[in-house]
């Protein structure tokens, strides 16, 4: 069985969702997570799609955005943004998906700008609800390609806060959600210390742990025990593959 | 009463320039390409945007130098990547630097709900601990006044659109609109904004719209246009009408890279046509055939 | 032709809307005033009804409650009571109407409660949107049936403002709207000079100003020169009875 | 999944006493008049019932002796009066005295509207002026914070209804309802609440429900109970059902003037019957069918 490091992620994605569970799914990757997730161990999701959906089916297409007509169809709930923004303010979502182009050691994740206010070096799109599922959701999970740039010491702009500077540092700047559970990369999956940093627990089945930390922009540190990341079942590979034949979201990297 | 004019008149009238615009609130869906490429050609300047993501539509405006101040969540190109144009206007001031008022979704939301129910702010737990509200004047850091503690809050500034221009399915000539599929915040937006331009699938007789007023998106009163375009959301998709035309997400995508791609996709697809029908028709029948959905029965 | 007090307190009240108006209607007596003005004078008013109901046509039967199927039936909007509230507090609305137990000299209205907090002597429904369309409309228009202890010299609550202590008052507590433009009872028209002050505008054809003032708690003030109310046309009062042919609202004292 | 279940399982599982329970949140309309019914026939005792007008339901269970407070703008009955058993409870303690939290319609739609956005509070210009927030401590006299000349503002506090009653036209067994008509708060409450008993006209295949998603009116994992109540919103009306039965509305107002009058009539209707079957069939199937409405199409 062959896969490709980014199905490696999307499948480790899928599996942070448990069934029962209200997921903001968001945009981009985790439309893919959501599906898996659907799909093989989590029939009893529920999705949430800050466009005004929710979903309690898998949608019949593939999604290239949440507000697709195949996501409206069937949906079980079309409302506004408010709505569904309401319901993860006030504590209904689990698991939230997160991705950006850099985080941090303590999950902060920046998907505003590279560079400063007064010379930004690349202007990215915003927060969009990303700023939301960080402050709200029970959990959250960071989708990444592991790269040095991407997991970097500092992030130039805090979009979506993680664990700030660490400790207790979410309730003393009155976030209600309990911040980031895992950063899942194309290389492995981080986890989270009582102290809120990031650890190694786990590295793709192919990869090393030194290959992960050569790729991590900080100092990341590798327990003595780390797991590799259970490979893609073929129940898993199935399930995204036919959501995505034509490799949108597979194969793009 | 008809409230009824061609988009060119409804743009010239109703959008003067340095206007507060509000446009692609149902976020992916039923964007309103053909009124913006409208402002484009008629060369409106210093708009201020507003809009939770932006899916493209904001990037032409901001390439064609339309664009002043921008006030949103997201601005890009949902299925394809980072906004070119944007990047341009912000990393090297091409054609004309843009501010940029960075909300999340939520607050975006938030913003358009005060103004619209008449309170100068909503408070929320959303953005605390981020940089947004270091960055973003309507963003206030605060205490919350009914809490001893003076635990953290922050303050959402209202944000009244000058107008809101919505693409619904199908509206009647006097303003009354059907609206389904996601909503985003056009429900907010409605209430917000001091004037809607309605565009529309299809203008339909009064009785198919009333028949079923809680479909209808707005008080009529608030609407000083309503311009049938037919394929006036296109490359966004339409519920009930047409789906996403993925590949023009990207084909802009690509052309945009540079500064010249950009000129000559804005030649090709915007400025080099008279009107949507003939965008349309250059677009290719065959094209846009393929598009068409089944109507739902709705 | 005959008409009874009421009717005429209706149809005068009708006058009160200019065609084009936005009416925000509220309960009872007012939804016979909004036919009457736009079966005659008034075809292109709006109505709103805090249900969330929008008409811009009268209803096809009389109308018990602003809820009722055939105010739905043909409605312009229907939404929630927060939209309409909205639209109220962001100023669409010209003119209001409003009811109550209580109005003293400037216009202050009691919809709550006869007697002290601690010792209540009527306990009554309370403001319903009262109080909103007091505070937001740019104009509002009472109607009272005319007795003493109606128009009174002080309310026992305020539970919708009009000039409050009078003058600048308004300003001062920070309301946005206009305040009442005129007091229509039983048997005359009340409007307010520019302290905020009641004063008998005109009295209805079957009464005296004499009656009036013998019949309003406070020393109202009486100009040398006051109208009659001119009488229900015939077109009014056939607008009101075809609407109300068994007089629910007519016929109530 | 199903969450069907009767009426009296639902309000035995879901509304304790000391519940605050939302009723009544489309004013006029689908009032959920069974499901109260049932709260007196348990025995129901401490409720703090929030509603933005009462139309005659709140007056029975004040009467009732089920509640001990009230967070309201109007209580009452619309077309024929006032309330007499919240006379009796305010005024002379009978049977129970009820502190009564004295709103407008728009600050209780506001308060909700907090709770279901996660806000403490909203602020408002309405009620300045008035006696309102002297008395009610949920409507707190405050300045705005972002206005320099300190303007007077009033912060409304979020009100989070322990359970929410609505009554629909139709809804599948896994608590998907479908709403139309006037609103009035309900879209506000579905979010404010902890949890939500739906009661229906009729429970339908999930698959006529999810056609239109956009007239679902809250998510069906907030629902706790769907209860099948042909009728239940009697005497009030429903739309594209039935009409609202005026004169029961006259009856209840002239028999609860006085004490014996009412206990009378709630023995008649409500202590004496099983359950809403019995009331519709003490009601006559003559004045029941006189109050059907012909189907509407959506």
């Amino acid at each position: 069985m062959t896969y490709t490091p980014r199905e490696m992620m999307i499948v480790t994605a899928a599996r942070e969702i448990r069934d029962g569970d209200v997921v903001f799914v968001g945009m981009r990757l985790p439309l893919a997570a959501f599906v898996v997730a659907k799909r093989t161990h989590a029939p009893r999701a529920i999705g949430y799609f800050e466009c005004g959906l929710i979903r309690e089916t898998p949608p019949a297409a593939l999604l290239y955005t949440m507000s697709d007509p195949a996501n409206v169809a069937g949906a079980a709930w079309a409302g506004g943004l408010v709505d569904v923004m309401g319901l993860l303010a006030t504590g209904h979502v689990d698991v939230g998906f997160l991705g950006g182009a850099q985080v941090d050691r303590f999950g902060n994740l920046n998907t505003t700008r590279i560079g400063s206010a007064r010379a930004p070096k690349v202007r990215l799109p915003g927060s969009g609800g990303a700023a939301d599922i960080a402050s709200f959701a029970q959990r959250t999970v960071i989708l990444m390609p592991h790269a040095p740039h991407r997991l970097v010491e500092e992030v130039d702009y805090i979009t979506s806060p993680g664990y700030g500077s660490g400790g207790d540092w979410r309730t003393q700047v009155g976030l209600p959600g309990g911040g980031p559970s895992a950063i899942i990369t194309t290389l492995g999956v981080l986890r989270f210390d009582e102290h809120g940093e990031a650890y190694l627990a786990s590295y793709h089945p192919f990869t090393t742990p030194e290959e992960v930390r050569a790729k991590t922009g900080w100092d990341l540190r590798i327990p003595h025990e780390v797991d590799i990341t259970p490979p893609p079942t073929e129940a898993e590979l199935q399930a995204l593959r036919v959501y995505d034949p034509d490799g949108v979201w597979i194969g793009e990297a | 009463m008809t409230r009824c004019m061609t988009l060119a008149e409804a743009i010239d009238r109703f959008v003067p320039d340095g206007s507060v615009v509000a446009m692609g609130t149902c976020l992916e869906a039923a964007i309103p390409f053909a009124a913006g490429h409208e402002l484009i050609r008629q060369g409106r300047r210093d708009l201020t945007l507003v809009g939770p993501i932006s899916d493209m539509l904001f990037d032409h405006l901001v390439g064609a130098g339309c664009v002043r101040q921008i006030s949103a969540a997201w601005v890009g190109n949902v299925s394809a990547g980072l906004a070119h144009c944007l990047r341009r206007a912000v990393e090297e001031g091409v054609p004309a630097p843009v501010e940029i008022r960075d909300h999340s979704n939520f607050t975006i939301g938030l913003a358009l709900l005060a103004a619209g129910i008449g309170a100068p702010f909503i408070p929320t737990r959303t953005s605390m601990g981020s940089d947004l509200p270091l960055e973003n004047p309507d963003l206030i850091e605060s205490t919350n006044p009914l809490n001893e503690l003076g635990e953290p809050i922050v303050l959402v500034r209202a944000i009244q659109p000058d107008v809101l221009i919505v693409h619904v399915q199908r509206a009647d000539e006097a303003g009354h609109a059907h609206l389904w599929g996601p909503l985003g915040v056009t429900r907010e937006a409605v209430l917000a904004a001091r004037r809607i331009i309605i565009t529309a699938e299809e203008v339909v007789p009064s009785a198919t719209i009333l028949r079923d007023p809680n479909r209808v998106i707005a008080p009529a009163h608030k609407v000083a246009a309503v311009v049938e375009v037919p394929g006036g959301a296109h490359p966004s998709p339409v519920p009930g009408y047409y789906d996403r035309d993925h590949a023009f997400f990207e084909e802009y995508h690509a052309r945009s890279r540079t500064l010249e791609g950009f000129e000559a996709w804005l030649r090709e697809w915007v400025l080099d046509l008279p009107d949507h029908a003939a965008y349309l028709e250059h677009l290719g029948a065959a094209r846009w055939q393929a598009l068409q959905q089944t109507r739902e029965t709705v």
